[in-house]
């Protein structure tokens, strides 16, 4: 590892990862014209993780260090995945008993946008 | 910058000071960067005590102390704020993280010496900014250290408009100092070690420090996160905690300070409760893991026995950390989140109990069977373990979500945290003074006056807090400023109590003025402690210098060849062998057992 | 030998204080003896615990101190010990652990035959609200909450009309029915705990949350604030009365509904000058302390106050006039009603109620509070 | 090469002596730990984010129509957002030619790529202004605007502008490495002092794909 100089790859790569990020941040934006739904959803997700991957294993190189370094980066997130998971079943909760309690409207629409 | 590979610290640029002032001030030495760090935390601490001291005139004889109810509500705020973020977390991880990471690990320095400066001085900076809070129109906040909103930032509560923004402000500065701090124990934890130092051969100090500097560095942000939004809900008007609320005391709907902003809408105060206890558990552990660390280490030399189970220590360590990310909301069981989060939490919180009950039997066994000397920091890491068994055991009253019921937000939580994370972190920082300050001043600290400041504060401290368990029970809520005399729930005979526990409480305050008075004066006429007085094994022991000069070591690193505890090996010589003898040394004979947790 | 003395002393101390102290949960009124026996369960394995860990270490440091020649065991690890204490430590927290979420399941799911009553808390007060006969709450918003609609009902929705609103800080319930309690809150967060019945709850602004239980013994019990809630939290008390069926039946029957209080409200017509006295009194918040109807909350009551005479704490007797409303507001502390902690009530300046502003107050005062 | 190399390293490296990370500069462990703390904050404002959007009874406004442009008459969707995107992925592209060019010893073009980047990025932060001008003159705050709840405008403002905030340091950042290293204090190494600050760049990059998703398409 040592006598590898920092991190040495043909330029090709990045030409490619460059197309590629463009490609998907398109798909992504074309997501918008799509009905609002499980699809929409799961598209944009699937992107959003296509392009960080993209970012973080090619651009940052994490793709070429050493496990040792990549399990220490990714692996704390998970503590994230826990937070947002019960974040959004606790906002839901709160979200039921003001519709029960408070009279709010769930079907309520913004209103439209004139600029 | 110096290369990762050997040869890699002795070519270490090292700054050279050239006079007082960088040499004591702008120093980017992290010897004189842990004692900068130890005075300031120490200096705010002793402003802790002294508001723990007016708390305690109140309960103790409501009225009689003419202490308005403002400021009862400013100091229990401000007295848990400083002892949680700006003593402990400082002292135990600014002071003890960065003279003994260096020091334990072989290194020269930190890796990113100026970095590390700079760490100092934005602490300086906060602890600047928070006690600002008291010049500020309607003084500190007194929202308690937990800081809920709405209360935090309305009328009603002392310091909704600046203190709360001075307290929040100094916040975001303080994890800021942490950061930066912290970003280099760990790199130079991870990266910089010396030769034959891996991470199994890493004194437990230093794995403590290690485990709970990566959970600062994952945990802080979240309070950075809700300091900020409260700052905005408060200055901008935004609702992020904020729901529509109607204050008498406001005059109505209750919107932001600034004039022309609506009226708070659709917020969520459990938002800032999750976010603030996401970093408030581990926050725990930032204090409680270091302090495992530096008593294992005590227990272990002053005992002359290796640690018992270092490895399951170790792992006893990271599952804690670990852990800690996933239980934060036990502290909001009746907070009115999600009902069904009780189960899921109160397991998870249980969990915790197996690997720190498996540190605790670690404790008592490595006395099994040991020769332990009864030094003045081996008191208090003695004190440490009884004080955790008392704290940790209350915590599986309230971390078991329905025995929390009646309990939470009663004198017995008060008692718990106390025992938990206050007294028994600080026993072992006392520990650590006694312990290392022959290695900071090279000289002994006084051993009469060390054996009277321990046994005021043990004995002390065990008085004040074993009793209010039971005013828990009783049902005695916390954060009253008069308990009233007549009510159900307020017995007289409590009322009695309380003033014993007041009593107790000033004797162990007073008690702490022996220590700094011993400090002062060791440093001038203390014994001269020579290279090793208590016949230690790690390597802060070895330096040619005590105390050790600008860059540690001399020319050459010390070479690791073992770990930290082989204390009276069979066979050898002397009841210790130190971490840089040969595996073939001392006695000239190979040192099996010694290579367990290599 | 000290340390080990003092670790038996400590053990044996910590056990004698236990069985002799007076301090102890207070006989229960509710149906959570459940929780009763989850504490004791926790208290007993925990009990145990901490004296063979205290008696051990005493043990160790009396038997194993250092003495000249001596040496210690060289014992590493020992991993049939630790297996051992392991699953030993994993099954006592299970048997802690199981029955809590057991209770904690009984906890958060109110029975079928349960009824709902709200409560709703503000700085520093408690408030109640039952559902009249159509068994339903009607909903609320904090928009609404005035002096003439303390609840915030909603005018929109009629299942609030027969609400029975109970406006102070007392409650009656009938022994052996359960409740679900509703909790609300107005401004912050507030927790309506009995230590008698030993559950508790947050009440939260912006949302509804909820506990459970069922009043078992007959007599009256006090509500306090368990949530640090702002600068007069320990004032924040109240009464909860558990009568039998028939005097809960007679007192409930003189609580008003929403739609009597709505309707049946004289309108008092004020003159100019007490109508913007009455506005500072709401605007300043006044009436968070002092109430109009004689109800005794952080401060003393407005109720028949002008022109009366006020018992100081000192015994003695002031006239309550001009002179005496001004000095009450400018330096609170300087005359404090019998009964009433001093440094309570905040001192308001001309800056907060300009000398205008108490003109205007002291008229509402005249008008409306006159014995 | 991770794969190459296997999961066997694992326990090796953690196992070893001295370093941990092998073959990584102490800057480059320091940056990396960084932005791990860092993307807990910026987690925590969006997970923030989710939280008041979901607990707000209030309708929330149409992203996709409040960030139109009219082009040509046409009202267009996410028309800026969508080139602040493209913007960012080039300044990200050149950052990572050059990194590439560093290592290759290639000073002069790493420096002109470097501030090719820094151009990148202040072209975003210029546009980045430009939208908060419009929707602050349409009359958004961060306490109310005319469409919906009101979360919309802080959580806006406050995530945009923190994101802001690391371009604009990461702009700075940039200028000062690209002036070093044509002043040639890094020519004693293997310049990776380029793949340290250009860590922090895609950062910036990777945080935005988050906001792109989560504010802008939601």
């Amino acid at each position: 590892m040592s006598s590898e100089v920092g991190q040495q790859h043909p330029l090709s790569i990045y030409f490619a990862v460059w197309v590629g990020l463009f490609i998907v941040s398109g798909l992504s934006y074309a997501t918008d014209f799509l009905q609002d739904g499980l699809m929409r959803w799961g598209l944009i997700l699937l992107f959003m993780f296509v392009k960080a991957g993209y970012i973080v294993a090619i651009f940052m190189h994490l793709k070429y260090e050493r496990w040792a370094l990549i399990y220490a980066l990714l692996l704390p997130p998970g503590a994230l995945l826990v937070l947002v998971g019960l974040m959004w079943m606790e906002s839901d909760y709160t979200w039921l008993t003001r519709i029960e309690y408070f009279g709010e409207d769930p079907y309520a629409v913004a209103k439209p946008v004139v600029h | 910058m110096a290369q990762a590979e050997i040869p890699y610290q002795e070519a270490m640029p090292l700054h050279d000071p050239h006079s007082w002032v960088t040499k004591y001030w702008y120093s980017q030495d992290h010897k004189v960067i842990a004692v900068q760090y130890g005075i300031t935390a120490m200096a705010v601490g002793l402003l802790a005590l002294v508001l723990s001291w007016i708390m305690r005139l109140q309960i103790g004889w409501p009225g009689v102390f003419g202490i308005e109810p403002a400021l009862y509500y400013q100091s229990f705020t401000m007295h848990g704020m400083i002892m949680v973020i700006y003593l402990l977390t400082a002292f135990l991880l600014g002071s003890f993280g960065n003279y003994l990471v260096p020091l334990m690990l072989g290194a020269r320095d930190m890796v990113f010496p100026f970095v590390n400066m700079i760490s100092y001085h934005v602490y300086l900076l906060s602890v600047i900014i928070l006690l600002a809070g008291y010049f500020v129109p309607g003084g500190v906040t007194g929202a308690g250290w937990t800081l809920y909103p709405p209360q935090a930032i309305l009328t009603g509560t002392p310091g909704a408009d600046w203190g709360i923004a001075s307290m929040l402000l100094s916040l975001a500065v303080f994890i800021v100092a942490f950061t930066m701090g912290g970003l280099n124990y760990v790199t130079t934890i991870l990266q910089a070690r010396t030769r034959g130092m891996t991470l199994m051969r890493m004194p437990l100090s230093i794995w403590g420090i290690f485990a709970a500097t990566v959970l600062g560095l994952l945990a802080f942000p979240a309070l950075f996160v809700s300091a900020v939004m409260m700052l905005l809900d408060n200055f901008v008007g935004t609702s992020f905690f904020m729901p529509a609320i109607s204050s008498a005391l406001e005059g109505g709907m209750a919107g932001g300070m600034i004039e022309g902003t609506d009226a708070y809408e659709g917020g969520s105060p459990l938002l800032f409760q999750h976010l603030f206890w996401f970093f408030g558990h581990p926050e725990v552990y930032i204090v409680a893991l270091p302090a495992f660390g530096v008593v294992s280490d005590l227990i272990s030399v002053h005992a002359r026995k290796n640690i018992f189970g270092y490895r399951l220590m170790v792992w006893a360590i990271v599952a804690i950390g670990v852990l800690s990310f996933i239980v934060w909301a036990h502290h909001m069981y009746v907070a009115g989140m999600h009902p069904y989060f009780g189960f899921f939490f109160a397991t998870t919180t249980l969990v915790i109990a197996v690997p720190t009950a498996i540190k605790v039997y670690n404790w008592t066994l490595t006395l099994w069977r040991a020769n332990i000397r009864f030094t003045v920091p081996m008191l208090f890491a003695i004190a440490f373990v009884i004080t955790f068994v008392v704290g940790g055991l209350t915590g599986l009253f309230l971390g078991n979500v329905i025995v929390d019921v009646p309990l939470s937000d009663t004198y017995f939580v008060v008692a718990h945290f106390h025992m938990v994370m206050g007294v028994a972190p600080i026993l072992v920082i006392f520990g650590g003074i006694y312990h290392w300050y022959p290695k900071i001043t090279g000289r002994m600290l006084n051993d009469t006056l060390g054996r009277l400041h321990f046994w005021f504060t043990f004995l002390g401290t065990y008085a004040i807090y074993f009793p209010m368990h039971y005013l828990g029970f009783v049902g005695v809520p916390r954060r009253y400023y008069d308990h009233g005399t007549t009510s159900a729930f307020y017995p007289e005979s409590a009322q009695f109590l309380d003033k014993g526990i007041s009593v107790a409480a000033f004797i162990v305050g007073a008690a702490q003025f022996l220590f700094i008075a011993n400090l002062v004066v060791s440093y001038f006429r203390g014994k001269p402690a020579g290279d090793n007085p208590w016949e230690a094994t790690s390597l802060e022991w070895r330096t040619p210098q005590t105390p050790p000069v600008h860059g540690n070591w001399g020319d050459k690193l010390p070479t690791v060849h073992r770990w930290a505890y082989d204390f009276s090996v069979p066979g050898a010589e002397q009841d210790f062998i130190p971490q840089d003898v040969p595996r073939e040394g001392a006695d000239g004979k190979p040192q099996e057992k010694g290579a367990v947790a290599s | 030998m000290a340390v080990a003395i003092f670790l038996l002393i400590i053990v044996v101390g910590s056990v004698v204080f236990t069985f002799w102290s007076p301090w102890w949960f207070s006989e229960i009124a509710s149906n959570w003896g459940g929780i009763d026996t989850t504490v004791l369960i926790t208290f007993w394995v925990c009990g145990a615990v901490f004296v063979a860990i205290g008696v051990f270490m005493a043990y160790c440091t009396w038997k194993y101190r250092h003495r000249e020649g001596a040496r210690a065991d060289y014992q590493p690890e020992n991993a049939r010990l630790e297996w051992w204490l392991t699953v030993i430590t994993t099954i006592g927290v299970v048997a802690m652990l199981a029955p809590g979420l057991i209770v904690w399941d009984d906890y958060v799911n109110p029975p079928d035959e349960a009824l709902e009553f709200e409560v709703l808390s503000q700085q520093w007060t408690w408030k109640f609200r039952f559902p009249g006969a159509d068994g339903v709450l009607g909903t609320v918003d904090v928009a609404n909450l005035s002096l003439d609609n303390p609840f915030g009902m909603r005018e929109d929705d009629p299942a609030g009309e027969d609400d029975v609103l109970v406006n102070s800080a007392e409650v009656h319930l009938p022994i052996g029915q359960p409740f679900k309690v509703l909790l609300r809150s107005r401004d912050v967060l507030h927790d309506f705990f009995v230590p008698e019945f030993r559950a508790k709850m947050d009440s939260v602004p912006g949302m509804v949350t909820y506990f459970w239980f069922t009043p078992t013994k007959i007599g009256q019990y006090q509500i306090i604030c368990a949530e640090l809630c702002g600068m007069s939290h320990h004032t924040m008390r109240g009464w909860v009365h558990v009568d039998t069926e028939e005097d809960f039946a007679a007192w409930f029957a003189n609580q008003p509904t929403w739609a009597e209080m709505r309707d049946g409200v004289t309108r008092k017509v004020y003159t100019a000058l007490a109508q913007r006295g009455r506005q500072v009194a709401e605007s300043s918040g006044c009436l968070a302390c002092h109430t109009l109807d004689g109800t005794k909350v952080v401060g003393p009551t407005w109720q028949g106050l002008w022109g009366g005479e006020q018992t100081l704490a000192d015994g003695s007797k002031v006239m309550v006039d001009e002179a005496y409303v001004i000095e009450s507001v400018r330096e609170p502390n300087a005359k404090v009603v019998e009964g009433f902690a001093p440094g309570t009530m905040i001192t308001y300046g001309a800056d907060v109620v300009s000398d205008d502003d108490l003109e205007a107050l002291i008229a509402f005062l005249r008008e409306d509070a006159a014995p | 090469m991770a794969s190459a190399a296997g999961h066997a390293t694992i326990i090796r490296d953690w196992g070893s002596d001295v370093t941990t990370f092998k073959g990584v500069p102490w800057g480059k462990a320091m940056m990396w730990i960084f932005l791990l703390s860092d993307t807990f904050i910026f987690s925590c404002f969006l997970t923030a984010y989710m939280t008041v959007r979901t607990t707000t009874a209030e309708p929330w406004p149409n992203a996709s129509e409040v960030f139109s442009l009219t082009v040509l008459g046409q009202s267009v969707p996410l028309l800026l957002i969508a080139i602040m995107t493209f913007d960012l992925i080039t300044s990200s592209g050149t950052m990572a030619m050059a990194v590439n060019y560093g290592y290759r010893r290639d000073k002069k073009k790493a420096v002109r790529l470097i501030l090719a980047t820094a151009f990148f990025g202040f072209v975003f932060v210029s546009m980045q202004a430009f939208e908060w001008y419009k929707l602050i003159s349409e009359g958004v705050r961060p306490f109310k605007n005319n469409w919906g709840a009101e979360q919309f405008g802080a959580c806006f403002f406050m995530i945009t502008g923190f994101h802001g905030l690391h371009v604009s340091a990461g702009v700075a950042y940039l200028l000062i490495i690209a002036h070093r290293v044509h002043k040639g204090k890094y020519d004693h190494t293997n310049y990776e002092i380029i793949e340290i600050v250009g860590l922090y760049w895609h950062f910036v990059d990777l945080v935005w794909v988050f906001i792109f998703a989560f504010f802008y398409l939601w």
